[in-house]
């Protein structure tokens, strides 16, 4: 049933571009049917995944002549959480769209975005319920293909050019150890679907198996080091499409992570760990580099990667939970795991969708260059707010339940005998808090040199309140961060039904997650922390504008006696970062261009400090260079000179002979 | 039967020698041509007794190794107006020394393939190898187009002397459809040679070069 | 059941009226030191009290967020004193992994007293702010390793279960660890709270500031409300230390009496601490605070070994 | 009926070189095609047996590759006469004949059961492709022909050699050495060995250079490069399949002689080393259409890697064959079509293809990643198959370098393939009026489709065929 459901969602999304394709170029119709198709897309494929919550369904299969193919879908919990995170996503990403690629601004790129859009989500969803190897690679491809040509939509920009080289060569290098994955699965478990390895499989093989799985979906996860794309592809994606890559595409890596994971019922303890130092690096350089950055959306971009980390954190904990027979941490860290990639999904969501209002505004994602925003976009100036709340697991917002299960799982993991659990508690726990802490950094940052003081160009002075059309998913999505974060009861059942989904044949015994997780105190909590908070702002409110005697004066702002300050003067988002880029250099490398002061009246000079991608601009990019360099070297072999050809034929003749 | 052939194959093997030692354009394809109408020669007296397949296969390979394509190469020699062979990418001498090498690696080659009972002591696989091994020395290392062709010419020679074991087991269509192939082969050659000095105004294939990475 | 109110009330009672007592002794501790008679203990009192019946000044750059930054700030410490057990006694709201909630309201007061700051457009809050980021984010891990010590001593993740009677048999077991943490937790407390040697609040120069700088721009009740939740937020902190410390909890009445006299011990202290050590440059802040993530995380060794 | 599929295109050669306008004679391609598809699809109907010493037949192996050239020649006769009616300047004769000739030889040479009637009939084609390359009659149209020329005549006189050193292998082994496929089969077991593996080496090499199996690919840059696109295709498809049919059946020949192993280790040598060598090559590569050759000899390799895994991989390269070569039609049209519009091969001097030519670039595009193995596109499954084979017989090594090589050539290709497709479109110096048109478009959108349709349905009929093929290659019953 849910099958069936998902199939014609499936279906609907995927074709939502085609009407536009034969319409007219202005025509307006065709991005209205193309978001009312993802809106019937939406709601078949919600109800595919609701359906599957609540019932339990042996799948479907149709026969598929392809070669160890096989039309196989089955739609467990686990797949249904993440059918609906795409789904919504897809769905309020398209609504924006409306608003934010109006087919009138981009008449030459519009239709195609909206085609690839569509079969991005159809891919993402099929993918996330393929229960046959061959299609979910299908599907996987097809995702993979799609975003690049989504993310390449101003493929006339340069910079777009170079990332989606890099996307596409990464996502290929991923793709490929799946190829390799999927064949070693077929050849250990015998067939194409996602089963385990048979019983006699040599270790090293189901190792491989692993190990491959990490690489290649941790390449879409974008787990640090494997993260290189990321930064550069949502920022200079359209912003619906960032919110979409950021959302839910690279959590099809962590959904494989946990599919293939949840293959083995006696992981070795080391996965685990793996896993779990993935999230930790991942978490803390994420943030890091996201504190380095100046261009908004890729400092987004690099907390994708620190969320990503935090997946990683609680799937590590569940892992370990699972080599070592103890239940209650499959229980918190798989839990935490799946409720924060829906989290990230929403806050992230909304903060691209935030980000590019304020693009769509001003014209720029340079952080400095902004500010003030907050008088000018009220609303959008809550969403981002809401958002970065959210996205620094604070409460009493969304993101600090998921935090909250992950460190119950560690801190549970720490109190406990063995060693693996107790140095990964140890470790993992304060490095979360590290991450958090530095998050809230960083999001004080980028939100108040944006959002707040005084403008500091032109840019910023242009900015102007978003459409309702761009407003309203936002408003959904904030909603969606407050509704998770102050009744997290609501998905508690769901959560549990994707925890036993995970499970394999001869599970270990898990607690319920009712009984693990305080959300009741959570709930009580962040609404007497609201209510609180309402009274006391109520009466400051009272006291400085109500009738009582409250009298309030409006005056610049006291800048120390200074005489003449101007909104250059303000603390920029690259003065604020200075020092704490300082703590992390050995780590981040910054670039920093200082002039060079000679006389007591120095000419006026700048100041520059950047903080490139380690691994991408100064591991990867040289490497390659130098690789390419050195194949420079052979190409005599193709010199153009004929006697060498024959030669070669000869040679090989000989060769050949004297080998056999 | 070796008491003919084995003569015989020796004079193919001086004609390679003499190949690869002079830098007159004639000379080598003369040689060539001698070669050819040897080969017809050798298919008449590889077998007991003549038949008349051997003959019309002895005659057509004269006729068309030794007139035909000697005829076709002479005719391009002249039409571009050259005579003589430059010097080669490694000298008349080191080729003479490598053809001697590559003969005698011929010898030994042969001798780790086992032959069959009337086979045994002959020149012909060693001949054959050792023509194929010139045509190769040839090829790689004379500079005009026209040689290169005699140099495929005499790895095609070599190739028949193999052949010549085999006159049973080719079937006389397949060994006609053989010929024609080079005659084919060597005419469209003959045809880009022409082209090749007129948009060159050489037959150096140095001048060949423009293609490379 | 009325006990337990009992207890609750003068846990409300204690969490609303003594910070800013703290506050008094630790200057009138400091006025000791330097020979001067100085202010009375209950001046914060008047201070706080004036400040709210004051008129507000706002600068025009600012938005509500300006106005929201005070409010959060006491509201969270608030919170946090809820969460947190005071002399032994369960505390109004105890749940397990309560700590974890614990420590991000903190965070919560934190991200908006620095989005007030950078609301302003001064460069000088915008300084404020970006010290008080830097170091909250090597404050906090510290926090976290003196938290999973006593999550592993107590085998629970509430803190009031952590905080209670068993404390003091924690002793027996692992006396040294809980040593380790105290100090790191200090360290912490002094960071937290913008006390010297981390910063100094009563000095004249800006750009020397912490705490200070981000509230340059506050005046009249969001000034009051700043004060009162600094206060409150140290005597949050020093509760935790001082319960660690000493872990008393025979008779419930007199742990009231050697809760309070412990935290005025505690602020007699930190004046001590702020009269006898000058400031740390700014530069060598994170190394004292990352002694103390390694005071703690050594503590988790100890008990874990 | 048989001998009709050599001596229909033959027919239509010749009426091609006596037609005397230039402007109806290239459709006398479309029509040459379309007959022999016809002709071709009615016998391939019902698998035949091989009737014994049979000259012509239809064996399960050349009934794959007979469908496949089939297909391939024709869609490609489709897009000839709007190609030739751009090149209206020049005189068209020699062109439609060869390529009408070039059929029926690839025919006869796909149904050839006699290895000497298979080398006349291949070292034929490679003499009817050199009027083709030289089409353009400039110095480098020149000067690929003549490398063409020599390089192929050297290997495939090696073939010959080879040919005859398996010959007297049967006649060392006492057999009657009749040299009939079949008969070599069913009596390999007592050929001479020494001689039989001179002879594969033999062999290998020879119709390894028809292949363009790196080392001996050096003559396929250049002429791809320099030749018409539709001339690529035939050859990149066409050409390269009779002669992997080839070494196929020298294969088949050896492990009927359970010398399997001892050529395998050979095809996965030189199928590695092919791809290796077109990995460097493709690297930075200036010009788009010597990249397309080097993806040749990328292919190729994966093709004789595949045969030389084994098991699976066997129908992993049959496929493969079928799936490069409709690909290959896709690039190398749209191709042309680019290098129409640009009058330029040179990365440098072209760029925003997907605006200039929409259709075609985005064709392009798709070829792009078709080629390189992406879903929902046929090569896909043939790799993956091939690679399961490598792991499933536990050759862990051949398939890490498998993967890794097609990085290499993924990162190489797709910095071309992208620089050419994306961006602005220049002002080229040699620019032309070029648009996408329907008999410029629709050849490589039929390429393309079937492509798809082999990547998301595999027709039951050719899943059978290419079974009965490997199963046949294998000598299993």
């Amino acid at each position: 049933m849910s099958e069936t459901l998902l199939l014609a969602a499936v279906a609907l999304a995927a074709t939502s571009g085609v009407p536009g394709l034969f319409l007219r170029r202005t025509a307006k119709a065709g991005e209205w049917l193309a978001a009312l198709f993802m809106l019937g897309g939406a709601a078949l494929g919600c109800a595919a995944a609701i359906t599957a919550l609540t019932t339990d369904s042996p799948g479907i299969t149709y026969a598929w002549h392809v070669p160890g193919g096989e039309f196989a879908l089955r739609v467990d919990a686990l797949s249904a959480m993440f059918i609906l995170q795409i789904f919504v996503l897809a769905l309020l990403g398209s609504i924006y769209g409306l608003g934010y690629w109006r087919q009138a601004e981009h008449p030459s790129n519009g239709r195609k975005l909206r085609l690839f859009y569509g079969l991005l989500t159809g891919a993402m969803a099929l993918l996330v319920s393929a229960s046959n190897t061959m299609l979910f690679i299908a599907a996987w491809e097809v995702m993979t293909l799609t975003a690049f040509l989504t993310l390449t939509t101003e493929d006339e920009r340069a910079s777009v050019r170079e990332v989606g080289y890099v996307y596409i060569v990464s996502t290929r290098l991923g793709t490929l150890c799946l190829f390799a994955l999927f064949a070693l699965l077929f050849t250990t478990s015998g067939g194409f679907a996602f089963a385990a390895p048979a019983l006699g499989t040599s270790p090293t093989l189901s190792t491989a198996i692993f190990l491959l799985g990490v690489a290649g979906f941790g390449l879409k996860a974008g787990v640090m080091p494997m993260h290189v794309w990321l930064p550069g592809a949502h920022a200079n994606a359209p912003s619906h499409v960032s919110a979409l890559m950021s959302g839910v595409l690279i959590k099809t890596g962590i959904y494989g992570l946990v599919r293939l994971c949840s293959l083995f019922a006696n992981p070795p303890v080391w996965w685990g760990s793996l896993i779990l130092g993935l999230g930790i690096v991942s978490g803390v350089f994420g943030v890091a580099f996201a504190i380095g950055q100046h261009d908004l959306k890729r400092l987004l971009a690099y907390h994708s990667v620190e969320n990503i980390g935090i997946i990683c954190i609680g799937l590590g904990v569940a892992l370990l939970g699972r080599s070592l027979g103890r239940g209650e941490l499959v229980v918190l860290g798989l839990g935490g795991a799946l409720l924060h990639v829906w989290n990230h999904g929403l806050f992230k969501g909304l903060l691209f969708l935030a980000a590019g209002s304020v693009l769509h505004a001003t014209g720029t994602r340079e952080l400095d260059q902004l500010g003030g925003i907050a008088k000018r976009m009220p609303w959008t100036t809550l969403a981002f707010l809401t958002g970065a709340v959210a996205i620094c697991g604070l409460p009493p917002l969304n993101g600090f339940v998921s935090e909250l299960l992950v460190y119950l799982g560690l801190f549970r993991a720490a109190g406990s005998q063995a060693r693996e659990l107790w140095l990964a508690g140890a470790l993992a726990a304060p490095a979360l808090a590290l991450i958090g802490a530095l998050a809230g950094a960083c999001f004080a940052k980028a939100f108040g040199t944006v959002f707040l003081g005084e403008g500091r160009s032109a840019h910023a002075a242009r900015a102007h309140e978003a459409s309702v059309l761009m407003l309203a998913p936002m408003a959904v999505l904030a909603g969606a961060c407050v509704v998770i974060g102050l009744a997290p009861p609501l998905v508690a059942p769901i959560l549990q039904a994707a925890v036993d989904a995970w499970a394999p044949e001869a599970g270990l015994a898990q607690p319920a997650l009712h009984t693990l997780a305080p959300f009741g105190y959570v709930s009580l909590a962040g609404l007497a922390l609201l209510g609180a908070l309402g009274t006391v702002a109520l009466w400051q409110w009272v006291k400085t504008r109500g009738a009582a005697g409250g009298r309030q004066s409006m005056v610049g702002t006291w800048d120390c006696g200074y005489a003449a300050p101007s909104a250059r003067m303000q603390y920029t988002a690259s003065s604020f970062a200075q020092a704490l880029i300082g703590l992390f250099a050995w780590g981040l490398r910054p670039r920093i261009h200082a002039p060079k002061l000679s006389s007591l009246f120095p000419k006026p000079a700048t100041f520059e400090s950047h903080v490139p991608d380690l691994i991408l601009d100064r591991l990867l990019v040289p490497s390659v260079r130098f690789a390419t360099r050195a194949t420079h070297a052979v190409r005599f072999m193709q010199g153009g000179n004929l006697h060498a050809y024959v030669l070669y034929v000869l040679l090989t003749v000989l060769v050949l002979l004297w080998w056999r | 039967m070796h008491a003919i052939i084995d003569p015989l194959l020796v004079v193919v093997l001086l004609l390679n020698f003499f190949l690869l030692g002079t830098s007159r354009l004639q000379a080598v394809i003369n040689s060539s041509a001698a070669q050819g109408v040897l080969l017809g020669l050798l298919t008449i007296f590889v077998h007991e007794g003549i038949t008349l397949r051997a003959a019309l296969v002895a005659a057509l390979a004269i006729v068309v190794k030794g007139l035909i394509i000697p005829g076709m190469l002479l005719r391009a020699m002249r039409d571009a107006a050259i005579r003589r062979e430059i010097e080669p990418i490694i000298g008349f001498l080191p080729s003479l020394l490598l053809g001697a090498l590559g003969t005698g690696a011929s010898l030994i080659f042969a001798r780790t393939l086992p032959l069959a009972a009337e086979h045994v002591g002959s020149l012909l696989v060693p001949a054959s190898l050792a023509t194929v091994l010139t045509g190769f020395i040839v090829l790689t290392t004379r500079r005009k187009a026209i040689t290169q062709v005699v140099g495929y010419l005499v790895l095609e020679n070599g190739i028949f002397i193999m052949g010549l074991i085999l006159l049973e087991a080719m079937p006389f269509t397949v060994e006609m459809g053989v010929l024609l192939d080079l005659v084919v082969g060597i005419f469209v050659m003959g045809i880009i040679i022409n082209h090749i000095s007129r948009e060159f105004s050489s037959l150096d294939t140095a001048r060949l070069s423009a293609l490379k990475e | 059941m009325t006990l337990t109110s009992a207890h609750l009330a003068i846990h409300v009672f204690a969490v609303l009226t003594m910070p800013l007592l703290l506050v008094g002794v630790i200057t009138k501790t400091k006025a000791a030191f330097a020979g001067r008679v100085g202010p009375p203990v209950w001046q914060p009192y008047y201070d706080v009290t004036k400040l709210m019946r004051k008129g507000s000044v706002f600068s025009k750059t600012t938005t509500w967020v300006f106005r929201a930054g005070p409010v959060v700030g006491l509201v969270t410490a608030l919170a946090a004193a809820a969460l947190l057990p005071l002399g032994g006694h369960a505390a109004p709201l105890s749940f397990e992994g309560d700590l974890i909630l614990f420590a991000y309201l903190f965070g919560l007061g934190r991200f908006f007293t620095m989005a007030a700051a950078l609301d302003t457009g001064s460069a000088f809050e915008g300084m404020g702010a970006a010290r008080e980021a830097t170091f909250a984010c090597l404050a906090e891990p510290a926090l976290f390793f003196g938290l999973i010590v006593l999550a592993r001593f107590s085998g629970s993740l509430s803190l009031t279960a952590m905080m209670g009677s068993t404390l003091a048999d924690e002793w027996h077991r692992g006396g040294a660890s809980l040593v380790l943490v105290i100090v790191s937790l200090f360290i912490v407390l002094l960071a937290e709270n913008s006390r010297i040697p981390v910063d100094d609040p009563t000095t004249h120069l800006e750009l020397t500031m912490i705490h200070e700088v981000m509230v340059l721009d506050h005046g009249g009740p969001a000034l009051g409300l700043i004060e009162y939740g600094a206060a409150v937020k140290l005597f949050v902190f020093g509760a935790l230390v001082v319960r660690i410390a000493v872990p008393y909890s025979a008779d419930p009445w007199l742990a009231w009496g050697v809760f309070a006299a412990c935290m005025l011990a505690l602020a007699v202290t930190i004046g001590v601490v702020e009269s006898i050590m000058a400031r740390l440059r700014l530069v060598q802040v994170p190394v004292l605070l990352v002694a103390a993530c390694l005071l703690s995380a050594f503590g988790i060794v100890l008990v874990a070994r | 009926m048989i001998l009709a599929l050599v001596l229909t295109p033959l027919a239509f050669a010749a009426l091609a070189f006596v037609v005397p306008s230039a402007r109806w004679r290239p459709w006398l391609l479309p029509l040459g095609g379309g007959t022999h598809a016809a002709l071709a699809f009615s016998c391939l109907r019902q698998p035949q047996a091989v009737p014994d010493g049979a000259w012509l037949a239809i064996d399960p192996i050349g009934r794959v590759v007979l469908g496949f050239v089939t297909l391939l020649y024709l869609v490609c006769t489709l897009y000839a006469p709007g190609y030739l009616a751009l090149r209206a300047t020049r005189s068209n004769r020699v062109f439609v004949t060869s390529l009408l000739g070039f059929l029926a030889m690839m025919t006869l040479g796909i149904i050839a059961q006699h290895v000497g009637l298979m080398w006349v009939a291949i070292e034929a084609c490679t003499l009817c492709a050199a009027p083709l390359l030289y089409f353009n009659k400039n110095p480098r149209s020149i000067e690929a022909t003549w490398k063409y020329l020599l390089i192929g005549s050297v290997g495939i006189a090696l073939a010959l050699l080879g040919s005859f050193f398996l010959a007297y292998a049967a006649l060392h082994g006492g057999l009657s050495s009749s040299l009939y496929f079949a008969d070599l089969v069913r009596e390999a077991p007592q050929l001479s060995r020494p001689w039989l593996h001179a002879a594969f080496v033999l062999l290998f090499v020879g119709y390894g250079t028809k292949m363009g199996l790196a080392p001996m690919h050096s003559w396929k840059p250049d002429a791809y490069g320099e030749a018409p696109g539709l001339v690529g295709v035939l050859l990149a498809g066409g050409l390269t399949s009779c002669a992997f049919l080839a070494v196929l059946r020298f294969f088949q020949i050896c492990s009927a002689a359970g010398e399997a192993d001892f050529a395998r280790k050979m095809l996965i040598a030189l199928g590695l080393a092919s791809m290796a060598v077109a990995g460097v090559f493709m690297v930075r590569q200036r010009d788009y259409k010597r990249m397309l050759a080097y993806s040749s000899v990328e292919h190729m390799g994966i093709l004789v890697l595949g045969i030389g895994i084994g098991g699976l991989g066997v129908f992993g390269s049959l496929l493969h064959l079928v799936n490069n070569g409709f690909t290959k039609g896709v690039l190398f049209l749209s191709a042309a079509n680019i290098h129409r519009a640009y009058g330029s091969k040179l990365v440098a001097d072209v760029s925003g293809v997907i605006r200039r030519l929409p259709i075609t670039g985005a064709l392009f595009l798709a070829g792009f990643f078709a080629i390189t193995g992406s879903p929902p596109f046929g090569p896909f499954f043939s790799e993956f198959t091939i690679l399961r084979a490598a792991i499933a017989s536990g050759q862990f090594g051949v398939a890490a370098l498998f993967l890794l090589l097609l990085v290499v050539v993924f990162m190489g290709m797709g910095a071309t393939v992208l620089a050419v497709v994306q961006g602005e479109p220049k002002p080229g110096p040699n620019a032309t009026a070029f648009q996408d048109s329907f008999f410029t478009v629709m050849p490589i959108m039929a390429f393309l489709g079937l492509v798809l349709v082999l990547g998301i349905y595999l027709p039951p009929e050719v899943d059978g065929a290419l079974r009965s093929a490997a199963a046949f290659l294998e000598n299993r019953p």
